[in-house]
């Protein structure tokens, strides 16, 4: 067998990658309402190869589902970072992109990507379990180009990340 | 000389309610205290609604309780009707009745999913998740959303229901009562099911009284109470229900008494279908919603959720915004008084049904 | 329920509203709550509390504590009201007549800064965590101007990572 | 339910569930397969672009504040100049849209709606942001409704005066708000200002409405004052162009303004204790010439930035066409009198019966004063030049009224023929009707109109046709006038009228043509002509005259500020060019001469 080289070694990776996405399960939201619908038998997205997991060590994907909480973030924030790379965001309906129907709100933050690297946001408040769907097929093909490249972001970025993080948890 | 530790359930796991956290001291796997730790969706909902108008609450409401929205927008619109006086269609009633009857069924479903997947019995939550979508397609075709509908609002509801909604209605009702057949084999009538369950976290009548319980939990020790009978709302008091009470107050005891209240909601479904007037307005007017003044005043509106008590209380200045409303969501007694004492004693591996045989419910408590 | 109505009205320096067929509303002074609260229990048998929490007065410089009872017997919703100071609030725990008042408690300690004498966790952090402004559903608390010096928005300032 | 079958649990019972190996799943292969989506679905939105008029209520319902209007030139042209519609659609951030559906229900053109599609996901959170259009495709569904609508698209009825009742007297005949009524139209007003277009003198209309839903009257009037110094007159005869401006137009009645400004202006006595800023004096003189709507609104803007300011008015009474013309059931002359009196509290001196050119000369007003302004207005009446129009019984208009309102007459022939189709044939009819029902009790007695305009293009307001038909005035739209007919004793017999062919050629000039055979004749003892207006400028000396321009419509030219081609003499009113010449331009372009003058007068220190 020849040897593979780094360029060919990455696109397999990827193509195992994508095929085998395990989702974090913990409901941060609202968001969560819809997963149960999309995970059972309704729309069994075991179908795409992904599955709930309980662990953030054995996860790939970390669904923020909805608004986000001080409180919350940050336990998001210790998740994202017990995950192992590569580690993929999926930012669920209107409040993680600029704080939803909580615009006023003093305890929700207002934008995810302030505090941590988001790949794929998904519109809507819920989004369908449709849209849920769509959102992770769009984020195999982003993994498939090497396009989800949020865990490599937080790295290159850790000091913006990580000062955001302080202003805002004190 | 004992030897105790702590351990955190939650928020990040797949045992808890939601996102939440209980903090237990364990000896052994005996749990010795119990602590819970909410504020994971702490949202500010009661700071936020005085800052809207009255309609604009509309959008807020829904999002306080996520399996089970319009009990808040029922409550909600109960509270600004008391203090306007105003008196609601007919029609308005009776689909009102529907419609929190259905988000109950939705909730008891997807509350039957999570309680038999802390007990490892997860084909009953592909069944019971799967079968409670139906539902909230039923929902779409109303009011043009899954789950937050915002169709109740003050007045009476948003939309009147589009030709052939109600049979439709009734045939997901048959279809329910088919699967509650295979509900009730695979896991009412598994022993598995009542061995994890029986004796299990018992409250007593006296314990429920004292610890103010309200809903399955007290109706599983006993006492009749039900706010759809001792203060009827939307077309309740049209409509023949029993409330359903046992005396074991165990788990196993909240668990039926959720079955039977299924049934039950079925049969109110039924009988409202079949009592709505065929025609009719189903809103009142009200007044321009960016000029919306509500009389001065105090109202406590309360509806039965699945879980028990849910009230408003909303006072008024006599001005377009709300000036302080405030949410009784029944969980947070039950987490609160009721689990934090009867999580004592118990062993770790039951420590999650127990939570979900309570139907802790944190946007609830965190609002 | 005007027998029940009735014998709350006995009760000393009450003044009772009724509002609808099923709403007391029983206005007390803030001293005499406990009193109250134990008599409606004991005496009255009015054994819920369903509900308890402040609403800020800030325009008369007091905040609105009340109570809501629920009556099985007669079906009667009696809402107990104190008024307190706000510059000094603080009440008495009703935990020893009403368990769940322990936690409402807690939640009103956090959420107005009302002093509660005999609740150990009250005051301790409950809902909120690192919380260092002012108890926030004050009425002078104002939500919108935390926001903007807190949290940053989209599209309102453009900003590269 | 039998709780015993439950007591005892079974290790058999869950193998009745094998029967689902058997079974087809109900999976929805999604997206290989997917399910109907509701008519109602509440997905992202669709606008209209065009037909929408960005009054803003998507944006201020907004709940999450996801609404901001931006100008959306670059992704759709729209016609900026849209009389009625702000230049501005509704851009949507769905990254706070909680897809309510309230700027759906709120929206009073129905321009907005939303879609069955709720799939978009994007790597971009700032993709989330944009101005949704008809061309994106997306199919409709959440549409709004007509039975239920957060929106009241009906107006409070205003109470009138039977036309039984009304006809027999001078009494005013529109009754007026009650306080109830003029609370529940108040609330009706969505605070959108689209309205403020409509108005020539750009009023504070949302201002001034919220302040009478705060029952706060005087701050009501206060706003009002600030653009409008005759609030209670306009309450009672304007020409609402607000009201035709009203978003509620698209799905139901407009707002009522004009009546609840009257209603604001009736509950106050008077506008004493309105407060109004004034200006510290600036020792400067202006002279205004005629005591109309426009001259009085000039003055008392003039006076309120610190002017002294003397009117001369060559009548008895100041107000102009208001004093003179308006009849009494629709502008009670006590209201006249208690506005008049508050323009006189805030320091203007009025001169009445003094006439410029007789007891005082312009160039005197030059010389002696800072700045001059014209406001005689048009206070003759036209003439058509007909044959025999030089009988005693045939009269203009604007006499007739005067006659009638300041002079007090009271006789009328029994057979009466009015020329013309704008308001003021109407208030002509209208008056004679009256009369005629006081000196006969109506018997045997007969009021017809003749316009050349047919029913659709009659310049009279619709109120106005419609309380003339209801009167019993007899129309005749379409006819021209050719000759007065005279019986053998002299007297009038009738007007012989002639088929109108058309009022507008084709270049939309007024240049009216008959049909030269189709004739006939309306019977009457008395004609009114009531085609117009003109002006005298007779006291303005010749040289000077000639050095004042004009506009092809022979009216005054001035400049935006209303300064004319002689510097420091202003003009305003229906001397220059106005787009209906009805009492609130007059007060727009007064006031607005008044900022000119103000301008003019600072500068020259």
């Amino acid at each position: 067998m020849d040897r593979l080289t780094e360029e060919q070694a990455k696109t397999i990776a990827n193509m195992l990658r994508k095929r085998s996405l395990w989702m974090i399960h913990y409901c941060t939201g609202c968001g969560a309402i819809e997963l149960p619908p999309t995970m059972t038998s309704r729309y069994d997205m075991s179908r795409f190869g992904l599955a709930p997991f309980v662990t953030p060590r054995q996860s790939d994907i970390l669904l923020v589902t909805g608004y986000v909480n001080i409180k919350t973030l940050r336990r998001i924030i210790t998740v994202y970072e017990q995950m192992l790379d590569p580690k993929y965001v999926i930012g669920f309906g209107s409040c993680p992109i600029n704080g939803g129907v909580y615009w006023d709100s003093y305890s929700v933050i207002k934008r995810l990507d302030r505090y941590i690297p988001v790949d794929l946001y998904i519109a809507g408040c819920m989004p369908r379990p449709e849209a849920v769907i769509t959102a992770f097929r769009t984020l195999m093909d982003m993994i498939d180009q090497g396009k989800a490249d949020g865990y490599k972001r937080y790295k290159r970025n850790l000091a913006y990340y990580k000062e955001n993080q302080r202003k805002v948890l004190g | 000389m004992s030897r105790t530790y702590e351990l955190f359930i939650g928020p990040n796991h797949p045992g808890i309610p939601g996102n939440f956290s209980v903090k237990l001291e364990l000896e052994g796997d005996t749990v010795v205290s119990a602590k819970g730790d909410p504020g994971y969706l702490h949202r500010a909902f009661e700071k936020s609604m005085e800052n809207r108008y009255y309609i604009q609450n509309l959008a807020l409401i829904p999002r306080i309780c996520v399996p089970e929205p319009d009990i808040n927008e029922a409550a909600y619109a109960m509270a600004v009707e008391d203090l306007m006086g105003v008196e609601i269609p007919e029609r308005a009633k009776y689909l009102r009745t529907i419609v929190l009857e259905m988000a109950r069924i939705a909730a008891y479903l997807f509350w039957m999913g999570g309680f038999a997947a802390t007990l490892g019995l997860y084909t009953l939550s592909q069944w019971t998740v799967g079968d409670r979508d139906y539902a909230l397609d039923l929902f779409a075709e109303l009011c043009g959303v899954r789950v937050y509908h915002m169709y109740i609002w003050p007045g009476g509801v948003r939309r009147d229901a589009p030709p052939g909604w109600e049979d439709e209605v009734l045939a997901y009702v048959r279809y329910l009562r088919d699967k509650l057949i295979d509900y009730d084999n695979i896991f009412f009538k598994n022993v598995m099911f009542k061995q994890r369950t029986r004796g299990v976290a018992v409250i007593t009548k006296e314990q429920a009284i004292e610890w103010c319980a309200t809903g399955p939990i007290l109706k599983a020790t006993g006492v009749a109470q039900d706010v759809r009978k001792d203060d009827p709302y939307a077309a309740y008091e049209y409509i023949d229900f029993e409330i359903p009470t046992l005396t074991d107050g165990d788990s196993w005891a909240r668990a039926m008494i959720r079955r039977w209240e299924f049934e039950n909601s079925l049969n109110i479904i039924e009988q409202a279908i079949k009592k709505m007037p065929k025609k009719g307005p189903v809103w009142t007017k009200m007044p321009n919603p960016l000029k919306w003044r509500v009389p001065k005043g105090e109202a406590y509106a309360k509806v039965e959720s699945a879980r028990g008590e849910h009230g408003f209380y909303m006072v008024s200045d006599g001005t377009e915004r709300p000036y302080r409303v405030a949410v009784r969501g029944s969980s947070h007694t039950h987490m609160f008084t009721i689990a934090e004492r009867l999580l004592v004693g118990q062993r770790l591996a039951d420590v999650s049904h127990i939570l979900v045989s309570l139907d802790i419910c944190p946007p609830e408590f965190d609002r | 329920m005007m027998d029940l109505v009735d014998r709350i009205k006995e009760i000393e320096g009450v003044k009772v509203t009724v509002q609808r067929h099923n709403r007391v509303f029983v206005d007390v002074d803030k001293d005499k709550v406990i009193d109250t609260l134990y008599y409606m229990k004991h005496v009255l048998g009015i054994t819920q509390l369903s509900f308890m929490n402040v609403v800020d007065r800030i325009d008369e410089g007091k905040f609105e504590i009340f109570y809501v009872l629920y009556e099985r017997e007669s079906k009667v919703n009696v809402i107990v009201r104190i008024w307190i100071d706000r510059d000094n609030p603080v009440i008495e725990t009703a935990d020893k007549i009403y368990p769940p008042a322990h936690n409402w408690e807690r939640e009103i300690a956090e959420m107005f800064g009302v002093k509660v004498l005999g609740n150990e966790d009250a005051g301790k952090p409950f809902i909120l965590e690192n919380w260092k402004d002012m108890p926030p559903m004050r009425k002078d608390f104002d939500s919108v101007k935390y926001c903007n010096e807190h949290y940053v928005f989209r599209h309102s300032e453009e900003e590269n990572e | 339910m039998n709780i015993k079958e439950y007591e005892n649990g079974s290790f058999l019972k869950p193998l009745a569930s094998i029967k689902y190996l058997f079974k087809k799943p109900h999976t929805l292969r999604y997206p290989y397969e997917e399910k109907p989506v509701p008519d109602r679905f509440r997905g992202l939105h669709i606008n209209d672009v065009d037909k929408c008029i960005g009054c803003g209520n998507c944006r201020d319902i907004c709940p999450c504040a996801a609404i901001t209007m931006v100008d959306p030139s670059d992704i759709h042209p729209i016609d900026k100049n849209k009389v009625g519609a702000n230049p501005v659609r509704p851009k949507i951030d769905y990254g706070r849209c909680s897809f309510c559906a309230l700027c759906v229900e709120m929206c009073p053109t129905g321009s907005l709606k939303m879609s069955k599609d709720l799939i978009y996901v994007s790597p971009d959170a700032d993709s989330f942001n944009w101005v949704p259009l008809v061309e994106q495709g997306r199919e409709e569904g959440y549409t709004q409704s007509d039975e239920i609508t957060p929106l009241m698209l009906e107006a409070e009825k205003m109470e009138e005066l039977e036309p039984d009742v009304r006809k027999k007297t001078f009494e005013e005949i529109v009754k007026g708000f009650t306080r109830e009524q003029a609370l529940k139209e108040a609330m009706r007003c969505l605070g959108c200002g689209i309205c403020m277009q409509g108005c020539p003198a750009h009023m504070k209309i949302p201002e001034y409405i919220q302040a009478i839903f705060d029952e706060d009257n005087k701050r009501s009037v206060k706003y009002m004052l600030e653009d409008n110094v005759l609030p209670g007159i306009c309450g009672r005869i304007c020409t609402h162009r607000c009201q035709d401006a009203c978003v509620y137009n698209y799905r139901g009645e407009p707002v009522l303004i004009m009546w609840l400004k009257r209603y604001a202006t009736d509950q106050l006595e008077s506008y004493k204790d309105v407060e109004i800023e004034k200006m510290p004096p600036t020792g400067k003189k202006v002279a205004i010439i005629g005591g109309g709507p426009s001259g009085l609104s000039c003055a008392y803007h003039l006076t309120t930035m610190g002017h002294s300011v003397t009117i001369f008015e060559k009548g008895q009474r100041a107000g102009g066409a208001l004093a003179n013309g308006i009849p009494m059931y629709r502008l009670p002359i006590y209201e006249l009198d208690k506005e008049i009196k508050h323009i006189e509290d805030m320091g203007v001196e009025i001169r009445l019966n003094t006439e410029v050119g007789k007891d005082v000369s312009f160039e005197e007003l030059l010389e002696n004063y800072d700045a001059v302004y014209i406001g005689v207005g048009l206070s003759f009446g036209r003439y058509i030049k007909l044959k025999g129009e030089e009988h005693p019984d045939v009269i203009q208009a604007i006499k007739f009224l005067r006659q009638v309102k300041v002079e007090g007459r009271r006789e009328i022939a029994r057979r009466v023929i009015v020329i013309g189709g704008g308001n003021v044939a109407m208030d002509v009819a209208r008056t004679v009707v009256r009369l005629q029902q006081m000196a006969y009790g109506g018997e045997g007695t007969m009021v017809q109109t003749v316009s050349l305009e047919d029913w659709d293009i009659m310049p009279a307001s619709k109120e106005e046709i419609d309380g003339a038909l209801e009167e019993g005035v007899i129309f005749n739209p379409g006819w021209g006038p050719n000759q007065v007919l005279l019986d053998e004793n002299g007297k009038i017999r009738g007007l012989e009228v002639k088929k109108v062919k058309y009022v507008f050629d084709e270049n939309h000039r007024f240049n009216p043509a008959f049909y030269e055979d189709q004739k006939k004749v309306l019977e009457g003892d008395y004609i009114v002509e009531a085609v117009g207006q003109m002006y005298d400028l007779s006291f303005i000396p010749k040289e000077l005259l000639d050095k004042l321009e004009f506009t092809p419509r022979r009216k005054i030219k001035v400049d935006e500020y209303g300064e004319t081609t002689i510097p420091g003499v202003f003009a305003g009113g229906d001397l220059v060019e106005t787009s209906r010449g009805d009492a609130i331009s007059a007060i727009a372009n007064g006031h607005r001469a008044a900022i000119g003058i103000d301008r003019y007068l600072r500068s020259k220190k």
